[in-house]
């Protein structure tokens, strides 16, 4: 019960926590930098191998390009890539970072049974258990909730694994996103939600979308701790990630990261994307592209020379190109395994079995 | 054999289940502290802790879709809606998330979970609250349905929807959790998709499910009086249905109503009779008619309110019609033949 | 006589509406700047300004009820889903707000708003994506429920649906926004509820509506190929719907196949064999045929998701199935008939 | 878009406006306190007849009693009385003190033709369209969006009104209502949400239903004025009322006051409110109760003496059972009526009729 006084009404900072925790990982070796840079120029020479097939309506449907915010999944992936991942329908970064072959990936986008949902899911939704990847949903916010839930199941079983979340700006006005930051914060769930604030949601920017721009303030109220950084670098996302999962598993509850970055393409394969104001794409892709500010950090860093970069550009362009041979080449899915998706064969024993010697006399 | 209350026979089949394994929970409004809204989950916030019973905000959408990625994760959610008129805010996360997910991932990630709680009438509440979900849910293809109308079914069919390896909407009554049963002490299941014959006939089939089967009976009874021998089967399962049980009673008995709670319109009741029409066309008699809610939605005062859903009156209006007896067509409320 | 995509006939139907009416809105996401999601309502912001053509957050819940609101409070709002796949995060308030505030004020206050948007398949979207609701929306009292198959009767069903004082689900179609046809200068309205023959026959009627009667107006033609008349009603107005139409139509041709988008269980094409079968039982020959998607998630593929949804083929076969000529009986998707 | 600097992670204060607007209104006067005063202890007596009539059974369903928050209902119609009102199921006090008559109100509980809402409603569906109560509704936060929308109409009609907004501790849950805040700030919308916390939500105390138990914080997320205060004095409700609808008004954008209160009885009639700890409601009841404070200021500062004040209570005596009265010698409902609830009667011309004179050609 509240005093019988008025209360107080000046802010109580402490609800508004800040991720003051420092950089927990060492930085990264010059193999980890090159192994991050690998990952996403290959996630970007995937995704332009895929617009390119889509043109040539070999892949069909929604198509949304992740081309600019590679650094986000990747950096993100480096310093949790056992935990468990969730994320939205623009998954392919993810699903590669967390783990998915460039070949499951480009199958599944082409509908083929090799594909990482056997075809069932297409672009939107890639899916691999194997690497914990949860999957991507096209119901704007609705996964947001079930990252809780798998969080609630890596606590209960003891595993020292938090869910990692991504979703959109947009996806931030979504009455699921406010009531799974509540119940994470309540249950201190090992959570760590990653809104990757690109500025847009489809041709809305950010300002005509919401009163507050600065997204992670969504976290004030609810009490959750947050956090802004910018995306570009992968190697502070790596870290800030790194201190955000370390919050989340310490027991002090979930963390809000808010992770300003930027797409290149349009929503998706059909938006030309003439919303944007003249010039700002041109100056993000200068300033702030991933891949040359990493590529610069190898150089600077830790020595390398072109010709080591460009050995690299050139294993990832045979792997994109030999993810679409093997795309085009798998076998489509079989009409006769079109009824096997509706119910899961059932593996539980439905067999009355229960050892009830544990329970109580039961109540009448 | 016990005598249980309908909610100890759920309650007894949610702690048993929760014995046999760790991975099962039950969350959901006031069902720990408050040991739920009715009282179903009584006690078993202290039999099992605050992490396997637990209380949340009212935020329907954020706990069913907390359940559905803890099954993802190995789980097994038992989700409480307070009521499932509350559901509709959550629906999102039962049709577009657990129903699909088995699919979307080309079957790597099953949901096996249970969203349950009463559904349908509790009198006196008015149209917010008196809404029956099942045409609703059994409408979309990864979901089970299922129901029951006494206490010895409710704690056989509520285990197996709780072992099922797919997501189970389980569908209650506040009206009937103080209804006694006898159920057997020995632990039983009774297998998803099996139809019960709760009174065998042979002059017409009267199918239905949840609460309505006792009315049902009861209206039976009142037709054995008349000379008219009606077999009632309960369908208990609405996804999957047990098809054959219904053709097999409806070729015999030439002559079929259905009646559920609910509104009428492209209900559960609909897709019964537009199967049982295809299927037994050469058999019937009579067309099949049903008796489900008026097509309005459900006022509060008591004297209009008892006009909305089915009822033995007009159970056996019907009845008379298929039997060719003549019966105001009104009195059976399909929409046909009423405003 | 203008030739006009369906996108312009209801862009135009939406600016006349908005030039009568002060209290009309549009509201939605994308609707203004963007002009659409897919440009229904281009340059309807430069003409009507920010406060009349309005742009949302991604907050389908928000704004469904902002729109209740204000129908309540006199305006005449019409709210887009994007898609009406994303209706299901807002469906609690279209189905307890909107449909019921008529009736739980005791006839104070109507509702008078338009609800819209693309439904059902779109193509290779996944499951997620290709959701028809009209079955849902359909299912509950107190909403109207239409949709159109060319530009002409979306632009006429529009206007009235805008100007109708009860809350109205208009569905409309990714797939044929850009589909031309003939729609008068003139201004004219269609009231809601009356079906629309197609095309006259005489030896089985098929019902249907959306965009599935031209695929519908396609098997009929090769129907009268093989000497078969078939009766194509497009229903347009599934709430209320146009019961002595169907069952004029059916009583004369004594055989009737429903085809339909969605799925099957529990659908409107369940409610109108229902109906027909019960009205119509001694006039019928052969038992209602539905065609609805088969009983399953939309997978991505090409070569899956084909198989799913109604289709030339599927119609034929029905048909067939109707006349008596043996058609294999798979062929016509019932549920009742396949797995 | 946002620098390419990670950008600073500092709270932005302008973000948290307190609602800093002075006091409003002149003092009450006696006879204006007198009349907030009966209309307190009207609201009262009619609801404990009420609980009389459900142990009687003349009333049904759900009946969830307002008794102990009167204050706040009555202190804000003392100020909006030409407003919008919106609310949830718990509606009789707000019903009556937006000027539904105790008869309108006891009708409805008891099922009859002559009830607020014609006996379609019930407790929880009281609507009045002549005193612009825009009902009660059962579904936790799904009312809280219409409340933009009734804003949005008064605005467009440049009517000087807002919606005042009434929910619980518990709605301040739902995404409804984290998505209607949203949208309220974003389009600056004359609203006063009004939260009453009264500390439970049904069986369970705000600290268990939420991380953070201030719940005028939920508007720092969204960048709202908010103010929280206690709700015990109707004088003290009135003015912050006041001056949150100045606010709305003003064009400066909506407002969420939490107002701190208490039910006495359970959550509903069959609720025998065994949760709370011993000794609460007897603290608050004997510290707080608005009726007896407001009698105390009537006496205090205006010099009422006990006979006035017991004339005042007689009389509300006499309105109250004279809606009992009215109430059970009404008439039921006219079966004859079951489908006239479905659609409204079409008012509307459906004439081809636009003047489209003003149109502009029509793009192609
Ligand atoms: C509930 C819902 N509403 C609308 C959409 C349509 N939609 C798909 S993506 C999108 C924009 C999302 O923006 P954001 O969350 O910022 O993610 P981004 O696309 O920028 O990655 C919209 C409106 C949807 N898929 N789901
Ligand atoms: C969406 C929804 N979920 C659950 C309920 C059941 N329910 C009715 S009132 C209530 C508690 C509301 O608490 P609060 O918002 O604090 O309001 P109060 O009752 O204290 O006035 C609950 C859980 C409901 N009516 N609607
Ligand atoms: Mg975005
Ligand atoms: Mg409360």
């Amino acid at each position: 019960m509240k005093p019988e006084s008025a209360p107080p009404d000046e802010p109580v900072e402490s609800l508004d926590r800040l991720l003051r925790l420092p950089d927990p990982l060492p930085p990264c070796t010059r193999d980890e930098l090159l192994g991050l840079y690998r990952q996403m120029a290959l996630i970007r020479r995937v995704e332009e191998l895929a617009a390119k097939a889509y043109t040539q309506r070999k892949i069909l449907g929604f198509c949304h390009l992740y081309i600019g915010q590679e650094s986000v999944a990747v950096g993100a992936a480096a310093s949790t890539s056992d935990d468990y991942w969730i994320t939205a329908y623009r998954d392919h970064g993810h699903a590669m970072a967390k783990g998915v072959s460039a070949r499951a990936m480009m199958a599944e986008l082409f509908g083929k049974r090799t594909g990482a949902s056997q075809g069932q899911g297409g672009s939107m939704h890639i899916f691999d258990k194997s690497v914990r990847f949860m999957g991507g949903y096209g119901i704007v916010g609705a996964h947001v909730p079930m990252a809780n839930g798998i969080a609630w199941a890596a606590r209960a079983r003891e595993e020292e694994r938090v869910c990692v979340c991504f979703f959109g700006d947009g996806a931030a006005n979504q009455g699921a996103f406010f009531e799974a930051l509540c119940l994470a914060e309540l249950y201190r769930l090992p959570v760590v939600f990653i809104c990757e604030n690109n500025g847009y949601a489809m041709g809305t920017p950010l300002h005509r979308q919401s009163a507050v721009t600065d997204m992670s303030l969504r976290a004030r109220g609810v009490g959750m701790t947050r956090e802004q950084l910018a995306g570009w670098d992968v190697q502070r996302v790596r870290q800030r990630v790194a201190a955000a999962r370390q919050h989340a598993l310490s027991g002090q509850g979930p963390v809000l990261l808010e992770i300003v970055t930027y797409r290149y393409r349009g929503h998706s394969m059909s938006d030309p994307a003439k919303y944007r104001p003249a010039g700002e794409l041109e100056q993000v892709r200068e300033r702030n592209d991933p891949l040359t500010l990493t590529r610069r950090d190898l150089q600077k860093d830790h020595g390398l020379d072109d010709a080591a970069i460009e050995a690299v550009l050139a294993s990832v362009e045979e792997e994109a190109d030999d993810s679409w041979a093997f795309a085009e080449s798998s076998a489509e899915p079989d009409p006769a395994t079109l009824y096997d998706f509706v119910y899961a064969p059932q593996t539980t024993s439905l067999a009355a079995d229960t050892d009830l010697s544990a329970a109580r006399p039961q109540e009448s | 054999m016990a005598t249980l209350q309908i909610r100890e026979a759920l309650r007894r089949a949610m702690r048993e289940e929760m014995i046999r394994d760790p991975s099962v929970f039950l969350m959901g409004e006031e069902v720990a502290h408050y040991n739920g809204a009715y009282k179903v989950s009584q006690g078993m916030l202290e039999e099992f802790g605050e992490l396997r019973v637990v209380d949340t905000p009212i935020s329907e959408g954020g706990f069913a879709g907390l359940g559905v990625g803890a099954a993802m994760a190995g789980m097994r959610p038992i989700i409480e809606f307070m009521t499932w008129n509350f559901s509709f805010v959550a629906i999102d996360q039962v049709i577009n998330s657990a129903a699909k997910i088995w699919q979307m991932s080309g079957g790597q990630y099953n949901i096996p979970m249970v969203f349950r709680g009463p559904n349908g009438l509790a009198e006196n509440l008015g149209s917010q609250h008196s809404t029956a979900v099942d045409s609703i849910v059994a409408h979309f293809p990864g979901l089970k349905v299922v129901t029951y109308c006494d206490a010895h079914d409710a704690y056989g069919l509520l285990k197996s929807a709780i072992r099922d390896d797919n997501p189970v909407c389980f569908l209650e009554s506040e009206l009937t959790y103080g209804q006694k049963g006898e159920v057997p002490d020995q632990e039983f299941l009774i297998p998803l998709g099996q139809a019960k014959v709760r009174r065998p006939g042979k002059d017409l089939t009267i199918l239905s499910w949840g609460k309505q089967v006792l009315m049902v009976e009861a209206a039976a009874a009142k037709l054995a009086e008349q000379g008219i021998e009606a077999e009632v089967v309960d369908l208990r399962s609405l996804r999957p249905l047990d098809q054959e049980a219904i053709y097999a009673s409806v070729s015999r008995t030439r002559r079929c109503v259905v009646v559920h709670e609910g509104y009428l319109f492209a209900g559960v009741g609909a897709e019964i009779a537009a199967r049982v029409q295809e299927v037994c066309f050469d058999h019937l008699d009579a067309p099949v008619l049903r008796v489900a809610n008026r097509d309005i939605n459900q006022p509060y005062a008591t004297v209009l309110e008892k006009l909305v859903g089915p009822s033995i009156d007009r159970v056996l209006a019907a009845a008379h019609r298929v039997m060719g007896k003549a019966s105001p067509a009104e009195s059976t409320g399909t929409n046909a033949l009423t405003p």
